[in-house]
């Protein structure tokens, strides 16, 4: 089954359905635990802005009526553990969107396994994660797919031979990037030139950056957040360095052309979602999104979008808003969900099959790669 | 009703009011002697990192292991205690601080052992130990009118909390001895303290290296409450909150640590309904408070008026 | 002999605060260090106590050189001191000042103190009469769960020789006691001072206040500018010329009835 | 012109002061006496402004002054030498006496600090000392001499002599009557009871918070109650 | 690659070292440690971002516009979280430690309601002078920080030793009542200070702005931690031990991300202030006190 957004043009005109319709409504509580103050509360901003717009969406649509019991962790385990076991204690809730960082999913995901409630990430993207158990899910493609697709692409074009590697060292996810990207370059047979780390809220990377621009590579790859990663690549081009860059999913957003202007031509990154494709989903989404907040949708917002199509498709399937487990057993059953992001299945484990999009910014836009 | 009580989200935050408990005495022992050292956080990562590392690949008991990782975090507060001598008032809780980022810095760095940034996953999680232990000698908890969840937090609260009241024993009685004066004078008066007999050196010392007990003891027992570490989990803005645990509460008395640990961390909970801007209201309480009740929530004053003493405070 | 001093020298970069200062002080007495301001004597505290480190020279206390033995080592073996500046611990009450005083005395170590064994209770609950009663003695048995910080100025200093009386010195050192005191005050001061010989402890004491020095000390030692300037007894003193040019002045005071 | 009316003075809930009232007449030197604790020092800390007093008014040449901070007072012409020194440890010697003409802005500060450590010689040897490793006597003759400096209308000493050896003791004395024939007006709080009154004029004892006696100097030197109280039973043989 | 990453050294440098002379100010008369001159600095990036990049105000002005921001950020907290705990018995370092963390946490949450959590991009033509020499780029910018660093630290020392109002300055940090005794105007000074040293935090912040391009809520934070290193590293109080003690920061950072591994980097700093501390328990320029008196 699928749902998608093709009747709703973008107005709240449609009101009559829910009358008609409001006899068999399934009716369900989410929770959802997110990133909402602190540090990288942008991500979390927009996983609930994506969250809430589709929630807006399917209710209007009034098959199923979706209420989100959104609950902030401040990107700290503790707390989304707390928040985890708050929504977990509510009987009356029945599944768990978040927490957007893998660190923090890590700590509440075996709970919510052992609770018998599903939980899926919409953006957490290392390694092991739905292997943590039958009720863990993600939607977010995980590095070791978006990476290497837009290597390779990247290689291919550029006929690349050396690459030098900057990367986040004391964050899970830049770093979980960084091994992927490592591997991916050992396994291609690039010559790593050199291996650079930042941390956290630095914001001069001009000793690390001079470095490589010695070692002359003909790539850089760069698994860093947007925030950071925007400064990088900006910093780069003033000092000189012109070659592309290959970013992993946190560079995926408008934000880097955003901070980075003219200077973030040229980066290449691996994607489940391409904002400026001309697919009518897409500029859809974008126009209602952009409407609603503002601003341009990212990918992270994008994911979430349809995590909650996701599960609202499987709630139909599961026909109850009340049953944990039933809804467990549809959502394992997603198959080619087609969303804004293309179609969409969970495999054995409860992790992402789909097709990755590489794509790169040229002329202060995100466009598809062209080899 | 216990059904309603024994609600794990409770049980799960009273877990971490427990271990905050643990962690805002680490600071205020060695701060009863004088010592403002923020490196707790460090310590907690020592002791966190070490139970976790042993339980996951030598499978040792966890009481081994938490315990193994709370002496080496004393053993290593005793010997970063020794040069730390030297420092006193914001140098020595500077360079301290500066300690807990170096810890956090190998943990992150030091691949072949941590898994870097990405952490420690897969932790054994005592509660779940002890349910296990409990069904292995025949106790099922639904004997007891319990569901699983709510026994493996059941009995996580009641371990944590005999652990807590046990240092609180401890430090109290400790506090109220020869060994507590010693800690006060030489908070009050170091060179005073040191004519009248006391060993500054040995007791400073001391004193710093039961804080990092501790506070490897608290680390220790949060990997295995939590279950997955990484290298943030003890950054500087633990060591920051632990101090705020303490001196909110009172830095004087030792129930101010107690009380401020609990309070701060009910708070986040409580001020969920405004989650958006839960922190900006967190600062402001801080200012406040610190404005209306310099000495914390609860000073030596309002202590001895409880227990019965007429002391008034003056001003200056 | 109890103290013996030999040949102490102490600078401060240029400064010479002490050159080469000896004196004895024997059981039982009561000995005076006077002289002008900046002459060195709380100088002389400061190496006697090993707070500074003499630049050169020894200091022996009952035959053994204790020279640089750690402070608190100092107190163990029996000497205590006041401070000129009151240093009290001043958010403690009177009664815990003095206890704290009482430390080298009792040895309950981590372990016991919080087993609470027999012996731990014991010691303790002597050293806490035995500090009421030095309490009493300084005249401050009301105040003793005042805060420190709370007394007024004579009482604080008594309150340090309280406090330094507990740790059973056999040699009490006070820096310039009567300071902040009136004559009444003085005179009780007096008294308590002659208790504290007859209690078997040897003073040594450093006063501006000549009616008390002289009432009081057995012997005396003049310093000026750092230098020995002259030994004796009070009569001696008061009548040495050196003394009364560099220190005393004339006196043109008359007594009053 | 120095009035106070009725002071009540507090530490915390701690009454300190409970209804002074004292006089200073222009031109003379006033003593204030009393035991440890009763009052004297938070009467001269009232008046120089480190304290507000809960009630009661403090008149300073006809002007009611009450709660002025003591930066303001300075300048109207009260400067405190205040008990246990408060000289800044940190600064030299120099910078200390430099810093007692803070507030002047007349060009013979320079003289005037020549003139200072004339009569303090030990001040000029030691001007580019800390002041902080200065002994007690000397930072006691540093904090006078700094307040000298501020060339005040009325000079509050709280215990000026303490810690002093007698020859000093006895210049500060002297010092005193001198700078009451300059045409300061001083107000001393001494322990000295004897001293005291024998340079000053007219004297006030205090005892827990109150004034209770009051009188010419010469008059209370020989009034019985206070001989038996501050100027000891004992016989002064020196 | 060695100059380039001198130059890279000296740049950052002297960016700490004008963070570090804000905290080196405050403490050096207040005795405090200002929790809080991270995010009064980042404030005053983001006003430059402000000024600049969405308003189109030229350099100059945006310079004044974050000097005046951050300057009463300094009066308010002055006024709302120092002045309070100040003169009152019981308050030990503590509590002004909490009081500005307070103030910090408060700063650094409001900003990111204000302006969002991400980085904001500094957009100027200035930032885009550049002199090419061989292959060496330099920028103005970093020109412009070096000297404004140094002006700052001499016109402070200067001004800190040699004039009245340093003295009182001074006076006022040894002890408020003795200053205020001897006429000084302690509220005034306290407050003058607290605000110059937040103004300074602002011209650091837009610099940085211009010098990195990136300017975020957070960055306060690790900018506030280094001149936290700093100033114990150089003495604490001590003008010139800031200087220093940033320019060696800067360098040896640097320097350890080119010849060493830069996962190291912010270890660093603190790895620095515990050697020398073990060896200079003062700071590297810091003064011992007296005892025993
Ligand atoms: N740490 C120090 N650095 C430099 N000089 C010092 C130091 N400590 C003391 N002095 C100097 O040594 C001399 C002796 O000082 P000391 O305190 O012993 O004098 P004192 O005899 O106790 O005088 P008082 O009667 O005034 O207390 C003084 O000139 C003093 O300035
Ligand atoms: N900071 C303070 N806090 C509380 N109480 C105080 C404080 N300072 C003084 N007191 C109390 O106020 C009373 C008066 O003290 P004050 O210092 O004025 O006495 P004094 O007459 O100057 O005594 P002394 O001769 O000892 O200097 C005393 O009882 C004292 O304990
Ligand atoms: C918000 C994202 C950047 C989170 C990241 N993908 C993670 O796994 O932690
Ligand atoms: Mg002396
Ligand atoms: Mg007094």
């Amino acid at each position: 089954g699928s749902s998608s957004t093709s009747t709703n043009s973008g107005g709240q005109s449609e009101t009559s359905i829910e009358d008609e319709t409001s006899g068999e409504v399934i009716q369900a509580k989410i929770g959802v635990i997110s990133y909402l103050s602190g540090a990288g509360a942008a991500y979390g901003e927009a996983i609930t802005q994506g969250l809430k717009l589709a929630q807006k969406e399917i209710n209007e649509k009034g098959e199923v009526n979706i209420e989100l019991v959104i609950e902030d962790s401040a990107g700290e385990a503790e707390q989304a553990v707390n928040a985890g076991q708050k929504l977990m204690a509510d009987d009356s809730i029945l599944a768990i969107i978040g927490p957007t960082l893998s660190t923090e999913f890590f700590a509440v995901a075996p709970e919510a396994d052992l609770n018998g409630i599903t939980i899926m990430g919409t953006s957490t993207t290392a390694d092991g994660i739905p292997e943590i158990g039958d009720y863990v899910f993600r939607n977010s493609i995980p590095e070791a797919l978006a990476i290497p697709a837009a290597m390779e692409k990247a290689v291919k074009r550029t006929g690349a031979k050396k690459v030098a590697i900057i990367y986040g060292n004391d964050d899970a996810f830049t770093k979980a990037g960084f091994e992927v990207m490592k591997r991916t370059a050992e396994e291609m047979g690039l010559e790593i030139t050199t291996i650079e780390t930042y941390q956290k809220g630095q914001s001069d990377y001009k000793a690390q950056l001079t470095k490589i621009k010695n070692t002359n590579p003909d790539l850089v790859l760069a698994s860093a957040l947007y925030n950071e990663g925007a400064v990088i690549i900006d910093q780069a081009r003033k000092m000189g360095i012109t070659v592309p860059f290959v970013g992993g999913n946190g560079f995926n957003s408008p934000q880097v052309i955003e901070i980075a202007g003219d200077a973030a031509n040229g980066l290449i990154v691996g994607t489940p979602y391409f904002g400026d494709s001309t697919d009518p989903k897409i500029v859809e989404f974008n126009k209602k999104y952009e409407e609603e907040y503002g601003k341009k949708p990212d990918q992270f917002a994008a994911q979430a979008y349809d995590a909650l199509y996701i599960y609202a498709d499987a709630l139909k399937r599961a026909g109850t808003g009340e049953d944990r487990d039933a809804f467990r057993d549809a959502l394992a059953e997603t198959k080619d969900f087609e969303g804004i992001l293309g179609l969409f299945s969970f495999n054995e484990v409860g992790d992402v099959v789909m097709d990755v999009t590489v794509v790169e910014i040229k002329d202060g836009k995100f466009v598809e790669f062209e080899e | 009703m216990l059904g309603e009580l024994l609600n794990p989200y409770y049980l799960q935050v009273l877990c971490f009011i427990l271990i905050n408990i643990m962690l805002a005495l680490s600071i205020y022992v060695p701060l009863s002697s004088g010592q403002l050292s923020l490196g707790s956080a460090g310590f907690m990562g020592i002791g966190a990192y070490t139970s976790a590392l042993l339980t996951i690949h030598y499978e040792l008991p966890l009481y081994v292991t938490i315990l193994v990782g709370a002496l080496l975090a004393g053993v290593i507060g005793i010997i970063v205690g020794i040069p730390s001598l030297r420092l006193t008032g914001v140098y020595l809780a500077i360079a301290t601080l500066g300690f807990g980022e170096v810890i956090r810095v190998l943990f992150v760095n030091w691949e072949s052992l941590t898994k870097g940034s990405v952490g420690l996953t897969g932790i054994p999680q005592l509660g779940r130990e002890l349910l296990k232990f409990a069904k292995s000698i025949g106790i099922e908890p639904s004997a007891l009118g319990l569901k699983n969840n709510q026994f493996v937090y059941l009995s996580l609260v009641i371990v944590l909390l005999i652990i807590v009241l046990f240092i609180l024993w401890f430090v109290i009685r400790q506090q109220n001895s020869r060994i507590g004066r010693a800690y006060s004078s030489i908070q009050m008066d170091e060179k005073a303290a040191e004519s009248m007999g006391i060993n500054i050196t040995y007791y400073k010392v001391l004193a710093f290296a039961q804080g990092a007990f501790i506070a490897g003891l608290a680390g220790a027992l949060f990997a295995h409450t939590i279950g997955y570490i990484s290298p943030s989990d003890f950054s500087y803005h633990r060591a920051v909150e632990i101090l705020i645990f303490t001196v909110f509460g009172g830095s004087e008395v030792i129930i101010g640590s107690v009380f401020g640990a609990t309070i701060l961390t009910l708070l986040p909970e409580v001020l969920r309904f405004v989650s958006d801007y839960r922190y900006i209201f967190y600062g402001i309480m801080l200012v406040i408070l610190m404005a209306v009740r310099p000495q914390g929530i609860l000073d030596l004053y309002l202590f001895y008026r409880l227990k019965g003493k007429r002391i008034k405070r003056g001003t200056s | 002999m109890v103290l013996e001093v030999k040949n102490i020298t102490k600078r401060f970069g240029g400064i010479t605060a002490l050159k080469n200062i000896s004196f004895t002080i024997q059981q039982g007495e009561i000995y005076g260090l006077i002289g002008p301001n900046g002459a060195g004597k709380t100088t002389m505290f400061n190496c006697i106590t090993n707070i500074v480190e003499p630049t050169e020279g020894e200091i022996f206390f009952n035959g053994e050189k204790i020279t640089k033995l750690k402070p608190y080592k100092i107190t163990e073996k029996g000497i205590c001191r006041t401070y000129q500046n009151i240093r009290l611990f001043p958010q403690m009450t009177a009664l815990q000042n003095v206890m704290v005083g009482g430390h080298s005395r009792i040895s309950a170590g981590v372990f016991r103190s919080v087993i609470r064994t027999k012996s731990q209770k014991q010691e303790e609950k002597l050293l806490k009469e035995k500090s009421e009663e030095l309490l009493e003695l300084v005249g401050l048995g009301q105040l003793k769960d005042q805060f420190a910080e709370n007394l007024a100025y004579g009482q604080q200093r008594r309150l340090e020789i309280a406090r330094a009386l507990a740790s059973n010195p056999t040699l009490l050192l006070l820096d310039e006691p009567a300071a902040g005191m009136n004559e009444t005050e003085t005179d009780n001061l007096f008294d308590l001072i002659k208790k504290i010989q007859s209690m078997g402890i040897t003073v040594l004491i450093i006063e501006h206040d000549m009616s008390l020095v002289m009432r009081l000390c057995d012997r005396i030692t003049v310093l000026n500018f750092g230098e020995k300037l002259a030994e004796g007894t009070p009569d001696e003193i008061q009548n040495n010329e050196a003394v009364i040019e560099a220190y005393l002045g004339k006196e043109e005071e008359e007594t009053i009835a | 012109m120095l009035k106070l009316t009725n002071i009540e003075t507090y530490y915390g809930q701690i009454q300190a002061l409970k209804g002074i009232h004292l006089e200073v007449e222009e031109g003379k030197i006033v003593t204030l006496l009393g035991a440890n604790g009763a009052g004297k020092s938070t009467t001269m800390r009232t008046i120089a402004g480190l304290i507000k007093p809960k009630r009661g008014t403090v008149e300073f040449l006809g002007q009611n002054v009450t709660g002025m901070r003591p930066h303001q007072l300075l300048r109207k012409g009260i400067s405190l030498v205040p008990e246990g020194r408060a000289i800044l440890s940190t600064m030299t010697v120099l910078e200390n006496l430099e810093m007692g003409a803070y507030h002047r802005k007349d060009h013979d500060v320079k003289k005037d600090i020549q003139n200072v450590m004339k009569r303090f010689p030990i001040l000029e040897e030691r001007q580019s000392q800390l002041a902080g490793t200065l002994s007690g006597g000397q930072q006691q003759m540093l904090a006078i001499a700094r307040a000298l400096l501020a060339k005040p209308k009325l000079l509050l000493l709280d215990e000026p002599s303490m810690g002093l050896a007698p020859l000093i003791v006895a210049e500060i004395f002297n010092i005193i009557k001198e700078i009451k024939e300059d045409g300061t007006t001083v107000l001393l709080v001494e322990q000295n009871a004897k001293q005291a009154l024998k340079i000053a004029d007219y004297g006030y004892v205090m005892e827990t918070g109150k004034i209770i006696i009051e009188g010419p100097a010469d008059d209370l030197l020989k009034d019985e109650r206070i001989v038996e109280a501050y100027l000891g039973k004992k016989k002064t043989t020196v | 690659m060695l100059i380039e990453q001198l130059i890279n050294g000296i740049t950052l440098g002297s960016i700490y070292a004008i963070v570090a002379l804000g905290f080196t100010l405050v403490f050096g008369v207040l005795g405090i440690i200002n929790m809080a001159h991270g995010e009064i600095f980042m404030v005053g990036a983001f006003i430059g971002v402000l000024t600049t990049s969405v308003l189109g105000w030229p350099l100059w002005l945006a310079f004044l516009a974050s000097i005046v921001v951050t300057s009463l950020l300094g009066y308010l907290l002055e006024i709302f979280s120092l002045r309070p705990l100040r003169g009152k018995k019981g308050v030990s370092h503590l509590a002004p430690l909490i009081s500005t963390i307070g103030v910090s946490i408060f700063l650094e949450n409001l900003s990111h309601h204000m302006f969002g959590a991400g980085n904001k991009p500094f957009r100027t033509a200035f930032a885009e002078i550049r002199f090419e020499i061989g292959s060496i780029t330099i920028y103005l910018v970093q020109i412009t920080i070096f000297v404004i660093s140094v002006i700052l630290m001499v016109g402070l020392s200067v001004w800190l030793s040699k004039t009245k109002a340093g003295k009182a300055l001074r006076a006022t940090a040894e002890n408020l009542e003795t200053a205020s005794i001897l006429g000084v105007d302690t509220k005034k000074i306290i407050t003058l200070t607290v605000i110059i040293a937040s103004g300074m935090g602002g011209i650091a912040g837009i610099l940085v702005g211009m010098a990195f391009n990136s300017v975020s809520p957070q960055m306060g934070l690790s900018m506030g931690l280094k001149g936290l290193a700093i100033i114990i590293l150089g003495g604490m109080g001590n003008v010139k031990g800031a200087m220093v003690g940033g320019l060696i920061l800067g360098l040896s950072e640097t320097l350890l991300v080119a010849y060493g591994d830069s996962g190291y980097r912010d270890a660093i700093a603190f790895i620095m202030i515990i050697l020398i501390l073990l060896i200079r328990p003062q700071g590297i320029f810091g003064s011992k006190t007296a005892e025993g008196r």
